[in-house]
């Protein structure tokens, strides 16, 4: 058990734990800190692999800007802020039951390939992740068009969501 | 080893040496000194912070022509333990409703939110984290604050809270993006996200390269820090006192403290960004000398925080929202294209810092004549108006 | 040191789990919660495997930026949506929103 | 600028005239003449100075300008079309770009350039005056016409086509712009298109020369099956030349520079009018006056001629085609001169006496003489436009003073409405007297003469009395008409109240009478052959050197002979005379002895070319066609097809369709519905019952897809 282990184990706990808090607590603003706590601990998680930039943009859009607008939009639609009812639908456990389902067919499947317990290779010394990823985001040989879709689809999400939460004059 | 060259990584390698010799795997003894260098940094920042308290009511009582805390020590000094201890033996109030577990995270998570930023912030040379994502880290934990203010107002089951805590989430989000694009510009003089490269980079303080960006960087840090005159989100005559409301104590005591810190923490962003830092008079003989250089530049730009917050009168939310989509953003667009450009045709030349200081002033300059023009032209059209009613 | 397999199980699990937000919660905005969950364990699938497999080629890392831009985008309509069916039809649960029945 | 490269451009000012009249300026009379008559003196000026560049190059037979570029792949071959400036074209391009020019001119004063627009004028028909008030009293003036534009857009693709026929260096290019010519010629004639008549005419000229037409591209086709190619100096060559005289056509037992010889022969009488297919070009002159002179006299007609002259090398291959030419050319002449005799439409009398000149020059080809009909050809077209600009003028004049006299029943061209028109047109007047000797072939000065003489000359020096014989009969003839015509117009005094209103015309119009009656006194000058007596050599017989050189062979001059120099003297001095004192004195048509009916009806060949091919036509496709075949036989099998499906369809219906088709598909409609409603409760409309399926099926999927790719 290395540090790194204990780390990785420590970590994974608390992304499945609070991860199946989101899912099941029945207080909504609860289920989005929770996932905050869940965004967290995967930003930990890219963090330990070297990605220090997918960790920091994890943090800046999910946490500063997703969970938020998850908060928002829970205080928005709720014109008590306590719950009523069951947070589940009567036939959960058909759900829970395709969930385990997929987790273990997924697991099986992956578990039956060939690359499944390799180690990490060696990180390159002196290897600049996030200039490397800057070329490959902007350079025409890489990625520039997936790059600028992504952003036009932002704008596109942007553009619809502003008319569909549009609050016209004289509606309610 | 020389102890004075670089103290931390001495004391560090020498703490490391001491875990082992007791028999400690080399892992479990790095992570142990490094969890020691936190709780240490931590400390220090934290005393830091009681002393900002004393410096805070200093400052303002000097600008509202006062004196500030004069009785318990010398000038007051012993004031802000004072205040430490009345807070503590406080009674711990729950309002009806609060959700306790949030209620209690809140000032925490806020307070860590602080912190956090002390792990990139350029001490000296050798103090502070180079991560290579530095810049990003900063406004990253800039959301944690966020998400702290928006537990606090919720739950606190009160609609002045939350009002404060909504208010605050507009701001902040609608802030970083200004601020983000003056943070860009360091990031594109110095070619690195490391704030400590960044540091190392300014051979010219970026406040003579890039006045603007500083400008642009100063009001959207006010109001990422929520002071005055954007301190909207505890607006005493609208919200009362905003997202802590209900809190009491040494919860209060955290907000509080962080919202000092924060400010230095700030202080110290804008001596690193633009000021240079550690950097200055004999600190490569001897860098340790940095963090007096860092300490004093973080003040003075605390100092700033202070005189604008205690000269400028609140404006309202709608209108600052107006001046960062409407103003701030839009220039932030033009600055950030417009100083790159600048720094890539100039970078060769031996006029740069000189030639830098007078685009952003032509820069400036041609801003504020559109704005002259604009105003002018609605207060003709207002005039207009009035004179035809009239 | 850390076999690929721990971040490959985890990242099951954590999919299994928004799956089961995704299929199991009443309420909307909880459905778009559980989304985040899967969108999140394919970025920790990414990542790992950027990580695994050969650092220097960037595609891993791309991929992952990608997905936060199209969540960012799902989160923004999907909220959206969300607040817009609110404001007509005054109810978030999913169930209730039904005018799709035949 | 190389000479090449001007010849290229020759053609191109006119059709951009076309376009950008009808395209852009169609509604600015100024500008459209402008550019119309700016086009007109480009491709002039061009014309002339690869004219000038051509004087300029000795033995321009063997070394002509050329220029070809590639056109249409055919195979692994290219088909090449250019430009060829040879001594024929070039002499043929000297006077169609001053006749183009100059009627370009005279168009504008035709067509009552600055007059006010008419009271009541429509366009579709000619302008009929406008009142104006002017110093206190009214008066009706000249109205402008209508249509102004459009005429000298028209003007301008024609001058295009003939201008690429003229230049071209091949048949297929020639042919192309022979086409055009066609379809202007339809357009112009039918210009004023408000009269039946017109419209009539210009069916009837485009159908009858589409005769010929296509008798041409079937000649154009065979001769390109049969060399491979259409270039001129390519098929006249003497390897090409004795194939196509050796080889058989299968056909009458012609060979094949014979078929193709009279096939390319055909396209020019239907082009130039000749017997039989003569009969369009009289009607033709429901035309405005420009388009007569343009197209049936100087050019397109000539564009007939001068086809079969580029085409000599081949037909003088062929004996019996040269005599089927030789006779065609010389009964047209006789025989158009004798109708031209009896007519009293002053422009009819010039359209039957183009066709009878016409006649000469193919006549004069087809007794082999080559230069003279070259000669002919151009001295013609410049005294003919003359006539024809003169015969303008003078109607003009004449509808002047129907307008001033109000009486719109008096026809402005019937010759016995005019008389004494000498004083009040002077320069109509005489230019008109000098084209009309010169088309008489008054003796020594005028370029008819000598031409004509050149033809009879010909004809005797070679032995062909028949021809010799007949062509001076129809010369005297022609003189003969000529000045019946000069003296009912222009002398005595005036026998109608309009003539004595006639008047001068302007200048734009008088402008190109006067240039052309200097061409046509002098161009014969330069064709005077070398031992004419007292006059020979003193000028160099310069365009028998200068077009004879177009041919491998130059020919030879036939010798002098007194017999056909006497002949023509007497003929056209004779002719001059008798018409001169007959008509002195005679007041009205029914004094006219000469009102023959059979003259005067054209020998009846529109009635009997109604009787012979419209008639039956007519029968054949009402009666035979209409009536019997497609009502009686083809509409009756029909009907019955008709009846026997609706029984069968009927019985399928009963049987098939109803019984076992509805009954399968009310099945298949109704089941569905069924199973439809059967089925409604999954259509819960919640979405995660929804994604809990489509989960459900994936994973079914994805397990049964495993299973088969891993055990496969």
């Amino acid at each position: 058990m290395t540090a790194a282990q204990i780390i990785f184990l420590i970590t994974a706990a608390v992304i499945l734990g609070s991860a199946f808090m989101v899912v099941t607590t029945k207080n909504l603003v609860h289920a989005a800190l929770w996932l905050i706590v869940t965004l967290f601990g995967a930003a930990v998680l890219f963090a330990t692999l070297n990605a220090g930039f997918i960790a920091v943009v994890q943090v800046v859009i999910y946490i500063g800007a997703i969970a938020i607008l998850f908060i928002f939009a829970v205080m928005l639609t709720r014109r008590s802020m306590t719950d009523t009812g069951p947070g589940l639908n009567r036939g959960w456990w058909l759900s829970a039951a395709i969930a385990l389902l997929t987790f273990g067919g997924l697991v099986w499947l992956v578990s039956g390939w060939g690359g499944f317990t390799k180690a990490a290779p060696a990180y390159p010394s002196g290897f600049d992740a996030v200039a490397a990823l800057a070329h490959a985001l902007v350079s025409p040989e890489a990625f520039v068009l997936p790059f600028e879709v992504a952003s036009v689809l932002l704008l596109a999400a942007l553009v619809g969501a502003v008319y569909i939460a549009f609050q016209r004059k004289g509606e309610e | 080893m020389d102890f004075w060259s670089n103290p931390v990584k001495f004391l560090d390698d020498w703490l490391t040496g001491v875990f082992s010799g007791w028999g400690m795997a080399a892992d479990a003894a790095r992570v142990l000194t490094a969890f020691v260098g936190i709780l240490v940094l931590i400390t220090l920042v934290m005393v830091l912070d009681i002393f900002l308290v004393w410096l805070e009511r200093k400052i303002v009582s000097r600008f509202q022509d006062r004196i500030g805390p004069n009785r318990v020590g010398p000038f007051g000094l012993i004031q802000p333990f004072a205040d430490i201890i009345k807070l503590i033996i406080k009674e711990n109030i729950y309002p009806v409703g609060v959700d306790k577990a949030v209620f209690n995270l809140a000032p925490v998570l806020m307070m860590m939110s602080v912190l956090l930023l002390w792990a990139v912030l350029p001490l000296t040379s050798f103090l502070g984290l180079d991560l290579n994502v530095g810049v990003l880290y900063v406004i990253g934990v800039g959301a944690l604050g966020t998400v702290a203010i928006i537990m606090a107002g919720w739950s606190s089951n009160n609609k002045y809270a939350l009002l404060g805590s909504f208010r605050q989430v507009a701001v902040m989000i609608s802030y970083e993006i200004p601020m983000v694009a003056a943070l860009l510009i360091p990031t594109i003089f110095a070619g690195s996200m490391g704030i400590n490269s960044i540091v190392a980079a300014q051979d010219t303080w970026y406040i003579v390269l890039a006045p603007l960006a500083f400008l642009l960087f100063l009001v959207s840090a006010t109001a990422e820090l929520g002071r005055a005159p954007f301190d909207l989100t505890e607006a005493e005559s609208e919200l009362i006192a905003g997202h802590h409301i209900e809190y009491s104590g040494m919860k209060f005591g955290l907000f509080y403290a962080s919202e000092l810190l924060h400010a230095f923490t700030f202080g110290g962003f804008i001596a690193a960004f633009f000021f240079g830092g550690w950097r200055g008079p004999w600190v490569e003989a001897y860098p340790a000398l940095g963090l007096f250089y860092f300490i004093v530049k973080a003040t003075i730009a605390y100092w700033l925080f202070g005189w604008i917050k205690y000269t400028f009168p609140r404006i309202r939310i709608d209108k600052m929202l107006d001046l960062n989509w409407k103003f701030l953003v839009p220039f932030a667009f033009v600055l950030v294209p417009f100083l790159a450009l600048m720094h890539a045709l100039l970078r060769e030349t031996s006029f740069y810092a000189l030639g830098m200081f007078l685009a952003n002033i032509a820069l400036g300059w041609a801003t504020i004549e559109i704005l002259r023009r604009r105003a002018h032209g609605e207060r003709a059209k207002v005039e207009g108006a009035v004179e035809m009613h009239g | 040191m850390i076999p690929l397999s721990w971040y490959l199980t985890l990242s099951a699990a954590l999919f299994s789990i928004g799956m089961f937000g995704v299929l199991a919660r009443k309420n909307a905005v909880a459905i778009l919660l559980g989304i985040e969950l899967m969108l999140n364990a394919v970025n920790i699938n990414l990542v790992s495997f950027w990580r695994y497999n050969n650092p220097v080629l960037m595609d891993g890392q791309v991929f992952a930026i990608i997905v936060f831009a199209v969540a960012a985008a799902e989160v923004a309509v999907g909220l959206a949506l969300v607040i817009s069916i609110y404001r007509r039809r005054n109810t978030v649960v999913a169930d209730e929103i039904d005018l799709m029945k035949w | 600028m190389t000479t090449e490269a001007l010849i290229w451009l020759i053609p191109l000012p006119p059709a951009l005239a076309f376009f950008l009249i009808v395209l852009f300026t169609n509604k600015n009379k100024a500008l459209s003449h402008t550019i119309g008559v700016g086009a007109a003196i480009l491709s002039w000026i061009a014309s002339m100075i690869v004219f000038a560049r051509a004087l300029g190059v000795e033995h321009l037979g063997e070394h002509p300008f050329k220029s070809a570029v590639n056109w249409l792949p055919t195979g692994a071959e290219w088909f090449r079309v250019g430009v060829l400036i040879d001594p024929l074209s070039a002499a043929v391009l000297f006077f169609v770009s001053i006749t183009i020019f100059m009627i370009f001119l005279y168009s504008v004063g035709y067509h009552n350039y600055g007059q006010p627009a008419g009271d009541h004028d429509h366009a579709g028909l000619p302008p009929h005056g406008a009142t104006v008030t002017e110093h206190g009293h009214t008066h009706v003036v000249p109205s402008v016409e209508p249509m102004y534009s459009r005429f000298f857009a028209f003007l301008g693709l024609f001058a295009f086509g003939m201008y690429v026929l003229v230049i071209s260096d091949n048949l297929l290019t020639l042919f192309v712009g022979w086409e055009i010519m066609g379809l202007c010629s339809y357009l112009l004639i039918g210009f004023w298109y408000g009269k039946k008549s017109a419209r009539d005419a210009a069916v009837k000229a485009f159908m009858t020369t589409r005769v010929g037409d296509v008798f041409m591209l079937l000649g154009i086709s065979f001769l390109y099956s049969a060399t491979g190619t259409l270039s001129f100096r390519e098929i006249f060559t003497e390897k090409v030349l004795h194939v196509l005289q050796t080889v058989p056509s299968g056909v009458f037992g012609l060979s094949a520079a014979g078929l193709i010889g009279l096939l390319l022969f055909i396209g020019t009488v239907g082009k130039s009018a000749q017997w039989p297919l003569h009969v369009w070009l009289p009607d033709a002159m429901e035309g405005p006056t420009p388009v007569s002179a343009m197209i049936h006299a100087a050019t397109m007609v000539s564009a007939g001629v001068y086809m079969v002259i580029r085409m000599f090398p081949l037909l003088s291959l062929d004996a019996g085609t040269m005599t089927v030419i030789a006779f065609i050319g010389t009964f047209t002449a006789i025989f158009a001169a004798s109708i031209a005799v009896a007519q009293n439409d002053i422009k009819r009398v010039l359209a039957y006496s183009t066709i009878s000149q016409l006649g000469f020059m193919i006549a004069a080809l087809g007794i082999g003489a080559y230069v003279a009909a070259a000669f002919h050809l151009v001295t013609h077209a410049f005294f003919k436009a003359l006539l024809f600009l003169g015969s303008g003028s003078v109607i003009h004049g004449m509808e002047h003073g129907v307008l001033h006299t109000g009486n719109h029943h008096v026809d402005a061209q019937d010759m016995f409405n005019m008389g004494g028109l000498r004083k009040k047109m002077p320069i109509t007047f005489w230019t008109f007297l000098i084209g009309g000797f010169a088309l008489s072939g008054f003796p020594l000065i005028t370029a008819g003469f000598w031409s004509k003489d050149e033809i009879l000359a010909d004809a005797f020096g070679h032995g062909h009395m028949a021809v010799f014989i007949t062509l001076a009969i129809a010369a005297f003839m022609t003189a003969f008409y000529t000045m019946r015509q000069i003296t009912l117009t222009f002398l005595g005094e005036p026998r109608t109240e309009e003539a004595k209103h006639a008047h001068e015309t302007p200048w734009t119009m008088t402008t190109p009478l006067v240039v052309l009656s200097f061409f046509a006194v002098t161009y014969g000058w330069l064709g005077i052959p070398e031992h004419f007596p007292g006059l020979g050599g003193i000028l160099p017989n310069w365009f028998h050197d200068f077009v004879g050189h177009t041919l491998e062979h130059v020919p030879e001059a036939p010798a002098f002979s007194w017999v056909p120099l006497l002949t023509s003297l007497f003929v056209a001095l004779g002719g001059l005379f008798f018409g001169w004192f007959y008509y002195r004195n005679v007041k009205s048509a029914q004094e006219d002895v000469f009102q023959i009916g059979v003259l005067k009806n054209k020998w009846y060949f529109d009635e009997v070319y109604d009787f012979l091919f419209i008639k039956p036509a007519y029968w054949f496709s009402e009666t035979f066609v209409s009536k019997w075949m497609d009502k009686t036989v083809i509409d009756g099998i029909l009907h019955s097809f008709g009846i026997a499906t609706q029984w069968t369809g009927e019985k399928i219906r009963r049987w098939f369709d109803l019984a076992v088709v509805n009954k399968f598909g009310d099945m298949v409609g109704y089941g569905t519905k069924d199973i439809g409603k059967g089925m409604t409760p999954i259509q819960t409309g919640r979405i995660q019952q929804y994604m809990l399926a489509a989960v459900f099926a994936f994973l079914l999927v994805s397990l049964i897809l495993y299973y088969f790719l891993t055990a496969a």
